[in-house]
């Protein structure tokens, strides 16, 4: 009795801990000063979307690609184009610029997804590196230079000196992103998209076209990130071929590994994280990169689940220690089914190839 | 397995399957035609393309050695252990700085690399035991390990060697040019000695492979390494020794690179892709395919960027890619890749 | 005699050198219960993958439900509405065990690129409780697959198979690494389903391939040897003298 | 040190998640020993567990020659003189006949009287071919390969795992009279079978397995006379609730 209501106020303190967080991080531009807004706010925020690009491919596909940088420039660059050479209406050159991100992403999408694992993360490297040098070495999108003075829609005001604006209005796309792909991950598709994660023999057994739907998760993904781009491009007020180079590439690659490949929300995890370092480490060391490194590697080694992985994990243990009788399944998993055997003992030591 | 790959392959039956390998021979076919014409197109005479055709041709052969001495051991780790070694390119640019450092100790060239050799060896071998070896099997996850490991590498080499681009000086016996003989041509004598070290390292490997009992353990151990070790052959061993070898080898490429182009921050994933892209076009696994695919990578590379109309010229980077795209869709597995 | 479910003539698949299937002949009628039968390396796996699809005859012609199905692959002859299960269990280990049902029984009928929830969706969900239900795991609905006991998967990779409520059951050695008591409870479930779904069982465990089997193909090196009645075979002196290996063909 | 050679006891033995070995113990001692059972018993995971070698998993006691080696690395075991032909011969397709006999370590090709000259003496057919790669060898002829270069460790006991699988009669017939040549020779064979005439030829102490357990222990003689028991535990019939 006493236990459970000791495991009602832990979770009761996890969300409360939550929301904290949610409010602080509403809060933002009121509590922090402008400097911090624009610097960590607007980069992990743009940051944090292409990032979830690759957590979901990753994460719901079983898909680890390098390319999603690759469409974060296409769409950016092809944005920045319109508005500042062509003159457009801002909105609608985010919008075209997200739709060729998308159409690349499919064409890139059905090249790979015949590739799994360690090849297909090879093919999506090679796709990274082709963008790359094509927006390099054309004059159309300044090549090296770049594409300066792209502004965001007037309503968005102006990101480094009123950066509240721009602030909410990415949290707002950051808060629909992440529930949007929440909302597909549940549905038939999003499904059936984990199903050939899986087990792809087993999904063409039961009447999938796994390569189809390997596909259209790249393509889905694809906006994503190509929103990514628009929003980063008009936080920073240009873009270049510089913003999509392999380094960065693998940059969204850290961020997404350290906040957790597993969860959506660790892609905004990582790039907060990762953003709040690169601002405020470079000061007091120069090796910066290295420590990044050895997170990344420890990461890697102790904890596939990421930071988010490892919270969740710190809840659900601290939850059995405090209220065990309370917590479904976190004592009875292993329950026979009619079938099943007295509870399968764990195999102990291995027979290894050595 | 079998079955997987079934299910993957009935997608393109029928006319779909012709086009690619029909437009990836055409589209070849129509770039040599390109390149011969601009060399030959004006004759044969001292005025002439020929000269320059001949140095381009020569730049495109050694480039393709060096890659080929990076790519070997890459593909010889993948080969044998299964392993995608990303951090190859850091431990490139790691020989490359540790052969400088030694020679601007005073050490002379030929021991300063063989120096370096050995050392970024024991590091690929110290990182495979630590990081590695109990993960096998996990390839995303090695894979993932060995990206942080570049990073921390490449970082530490920026703190130690700092980001200014730097050259190894060639050995004096090699330093001079060497006269070709034809149209009053001379050519850096380093450079065709890096050729000469790329056949040498093909050689070696060749032999080794081909004739000693190392070698045989070895395609043994890439055919069923399971079975071998129940051979009473330690496969780790040879393993441990394979990573050795391959990561020394990157420290070779390295120090090449050093001494004809330069050393410098962005070189090690420069290098690391220029090497997957080889390994790839040549099936990976394959060292026949690492030398084929160095040497169509190197020829490409040069002829593209000397003889693309102007107006293109800055595209040449991009056309190894679309070579790359041309192979595998003719061949998905690269030219001499095995199908599993 | 009924139509026939399932008509493959003269079935052959070479690897190489090596013949694994030769010029089988197989009729099974609507709601027999087959069994195949054969010693290890008879073929009998090869024909199993002939028959669902996940590899291509060297010669030879399937017909499924009265149509050549030889040229379709797994994906098509499924949404016929023929299922099969695995010799090792293939569950979707990161999903749980009503949302593996719930794909199995959108595979077939449809709607499996849907980003919206409908109410065609919860037809589906009602199938996925209902047939965990048939193979007893309504109370491990809400578990991920991956993390069930080696008998709950077995039993999910029947459910799994049917749900599309196939007209053709393909069991690929279903009681593969179950216990003694597992093995009877699989035995009943196989004898309970419905005559509206024909069956053809891969089996080593003479108890449940004879217990369920009407009619026993019996197989060795890649060619169909006898076909009978489970009595028939059993006293067969040369079936008899093929599994303990001592017959010349 | 105890006179049997190779000693299983409780030895629980996992494939993925299926409980293939249940707390199975048996002995092999100097005399060859036959274990027979029909497919899908467990006789090639046993085997496996005993060379070491994946993916089963197997947790109990193995002693051989009076040490543990389950656990050790399949290196070791066979250092220590267990020698395995696998089912399905897993000959290396890179390797020429030659190659697959002079790869193996001399230090384990010198300790005893199999040379690569002895295993060319007991085959001349490898002699003939042995330019020619493994892989093009007839099954029967990749079959004298396995054992040739098990016998090259100098094992102490040679574990076949059904190597009449596959292969024609005629050439059973002959695999069988190495077989007895083999042990006539003085080596322990521990031969795993489906095939009822080749292991009662070769070994006469015969363990049945069922289900992952050893369910009967006979000889040669016994198991040929009682046609019942060969029918429940190898033929076509249940083998019944017992």
């Amino acid at each position: 009795m006493n236990e459970g209501w000791m495991s009602r106020a832990l979770s009761l303190g996890g969300r409360g801990a939550l929301a904290v967080v949610l409010a602080v991080v509403a809060l933002v531009p009121v509590l922090c000063s402008t400097f911090f807004t624009s610097q960590v706010g607007l980069t992990s925020l743009s940051l944090g979307i292409v990032a979830v690009s690759l957590t979901f491919l990753s994460g719901y596909g079983g898909m680890v690609s390098l390319a999603q940088t690759a469409l974060f420039g296409v769409a950016g660059l092809i944005t920045a184009k319109l508005t500042v050479d062509a003159g457009w209406n801002g909105w609608v050159a985010a919008l075209v610029g997200v739709l060729a991100a998308t159409a690349v992403g499919v064409l890139f999408g059905a090249i790979s997804s015949g590739s799994v694992g360690i090849y297909f993360l090879v093919i999506t490297l090679a796709f990274a590196e082709i963008t790359y040098f094509f927006f390099a070495a054309v004059p159309t999108f300044g090549a090296h230079e770049g594409i300066n003075q792209a502004k965001p829609p007037a309503p968005l005001g102006d990101p480094v000196l009123h950066p509240s604006a721009m602030y909410y209005f990415m949290l707002v796309v950051s808060v629909l992103v992440f529930l949007g792909l929440r909302y597909v991950s549940r549905t038939a598709f999003g499904l059936a998209l984990q199903g050939v994660r899986d087990d792809p023999v087993r999904m063409a057994a039961l009447g999938y076209n796994v390569r189809l739907h390997r596909t259209l998760g790249f393509a889905l993904a694809a906006p994503v990130a190509g929103i990514a781009g628009v929003l980063s491009t008009w936080s920073n007020t240009r873009i270049s071929a510089g913003s999509i180079s392999l380094a960065v590439a693998i940059l969204v690659l850290t961020a997404a590994v350290i906040g957790g490949l597993n969860k959506l929300a660790g892609a905004w995890v990582g790039a907060f994280v990762y953003t709040i370092c690169d601002t405020y480490m470079r000061g007091w060391t120069d090796r910066f990169a290295t420590y990044l490194g050895v997170v990344f590697l420890v990461i890697v080694l102790v904890s596939p689940g990421g930071i988010v992985g490892v919270l969740t994990s710190a809840g659900t243990w601290l939850r059995r220690r405090v209220g065990a009788g309370d917590v479904p399944g976190a004592g009875t998993s292993g329950r026979p089914g009619p079938l099943a055997e007295p509870a399968t003992p764990v195999p102990v030591t291995g027979g290894q190839s050595a | 397995m079998a079955s997987q790959q079934v299910t993957t392959r009935r997608i393109a039956p029928g006319l779909k399957a012709r086009i690619a390998p029909t437009l990836a021979v055409v589209l070849g076919a129509l770039g040599l035609l390109g390149v011969l014409w601009q060399a030959f197109g004006a004759g044969f005479g001292e005025k002439g393309n020929v000269p320059t055709f001949i140095l381009i041709t020569l730049n495109g052969l050694t480039l393709a050695g060096l890659l080929f001495i990076t790519a070997s051991g890459l593909t010889l780790i993948f080969g044998l252990l299964r392993v995608t070694n990303l951090a190859h390119g850091a431990l490139f640019l790691l020989g490359g700085y540790l052969g400088l450092t030694f020679i601007q100790k005073g050490v002379p060239w030929l021991l300063a690399a063989l120096l370096a050799m050995l050392a970024t060896g024991v590091v690929g071998l110290v990182m495979h035991q630590l990081f590695l070896r109990w993960n096998q099997g996990q390839d995303l996850r090695q894979a993932l390990i060995t990206i942080a490991l570049s990073l921390i590498l490449a970082d530490q080499m920026l703190a130690h060697f700092g980001a200014t681009p730097t050259a190894i000086v060639p050995p004096d016996f090699l330093a001079s040019p060497t006269n070709l003989g034809v149209y009053s041509l001379a050519y850096p004598t380093f450079r065709l000695a890096m050729l000469v070290g790329a056949l040498v390292v093909g050689l070696l490997f060749w032999l080794v492979i081909k004739r000693t009992r190392v070698g045989m353990v070895m395609r043994a151990g890439v055919d069923d390494s399971a079975m071998t070790s129940a051979l009473g052959i330690n496969v780790q061993l040879v393993f441990a020794g394979a990573f050795f070898v391959g990561s020394a080898l990157a420290g070779l490429g390295g120090v090449f690179a050093g001494t004809s182009y330069s050393l410098a921050p962005g070189q090690d994933q420069a290098f690391l892709v220029y090497a997957l892209v080889v390994v790839i076009l040549g099936g990976m696994g394959s060292l026949g395919g690492a030398a084929l695919g160095a040497l169509l990578y190197g020829l490409v590379d040069q002829y593209s960027s000397a003889y693309l109309p102007a107006a293109y010229a800055n595209l040449s980077a991009l056309l190894t890619f679309v070579l790359l795209a041309l192979v595998l869709a003719v061949r998905p597995t690269g030219l001499f890749g095995k199908t599993r | 005699m009924s139509e026939h479910v399932l008509q493959a003539r003269g079935l052959t698949r070479r690897f190489g050198g090596v013949v694994a299937v030769r010029e089988v002949d197989l009729e099974i009628g609507q709601g027999e219960r087959r069994a195949v039968l054969g010693p290890n390396g008879a073929g009998k796996s090869s024909l199993f993958n002939l028959l669902a699809g996940a590899d291509t005859p060297t010669a030879g012609s399937i017909e499924l439900f009265g149509t050549d199905v030889t040229a379709l692959g797994a994906r098509q002859r499924t949404r016929m509405g023929l299922s099969r299960t695995f010799q090792t269990s293939r569950l979707l280990g990161g999903l749980t065990v009503e949302d593996n049902l719930y794909l199995a029984a959108i595979g077939v009928s449809g709607g499996r690129f849907r980003l919206l929830r409908g109410s065609r969706d919860a037809e589906a969900r009602k199938r996925a409780v209902r047939v965990a239900e048939s193979v007893g795991m309504t109370d491990r609905l809400g578990e991920p697959a991956g993390e069930l006991s080696h008998g709950e998967q077995r039993q999910l990779e029947i459910g799994l198979a049917l749900v599309a409520e196939p007209r053709l059951l393909l069991l690929d050695e279903p009681a593969a690494g179950l216990s003694r008591a597992e093995r009877q409870l699989l035995t009943a479930l196989l004898l309970g389903l419905e005559r509206d779904v024909t069956l053809l069982i891969i089996e080593h465990d003479m108890d449940v391939a004879l217990t369920v089997a009407e009619r026993v193909t019996m197989m060795y090196e890649g060619a169909v040897i006898v076909e009978g009645t489970p009595a028939e075979i059993r006293s067969n002196q040369r079936v008899h003298d093929l599994y303990l290996g001592r017959a010349h063909v | 040190m105890s006179d049997q050679v190779l000693e299983i006891s409780g030895v629980d033995a996992f494939y993925g998640s299926a409980h293939v070995l249940q707390s199975l113990s048996c002995s092999v001692g100097e005399r060859t020993t036959g274990i027979i059972g029909r497919n899908g018993m467990g006789k090639s995971t046993l085997c496996n567990v005993l060379m070491g070698l994946p993916p089963a998993k197997a947790r109990g006691s193995i002693r051989f020659g009076g040490e543990e080696i389950l656990g050790r690395p399949s290196y070791d075991i066979c250092r220590r003189g267990l020698a395995f032909v696998p089912q399905g011969r897993r000959i290396f397709s890179s390797l020429t006949t030659d190659e697959h006999l002079r790869m193996l370590s001399r230090k384990l090709a010198t300790r005893g009287k199999w040379t690569v000259d002895a295993v060319y003496d007991l085959y001349p057919r490898l002699a003939e071919r042995r330019k020619v790669g493994a892989a093009q060898l007839s099954g029967g002829e990749q079959q004298m390969l396995a054992i040739g270069r098990a016998l090259l460790t100098n094992p102490k006991l040679l574990i076949m795992d059904e190597p009449s699988e596959g292969l024609a009669p005629t050439i059973v017939e002959q695999l069988t009279e190495t077989c007895r040549t083999l042990v006539s020779e003085g080596v322990t064979l521990l031969l795993v079978e489906q095939n009822l005439g080749m292991a009662t030829a070769v070994a006469d102490r015969l363990l049945i397995m069922v289900h992952g357990e050893v369910a009967l222990e006979t000889t040669s003689a016994e198991l040929l006379a009682d046609d019942d028991a060969q029918r429940r535990f190898l033929g076509v019939e249940p083998a019944g609730a017992h």
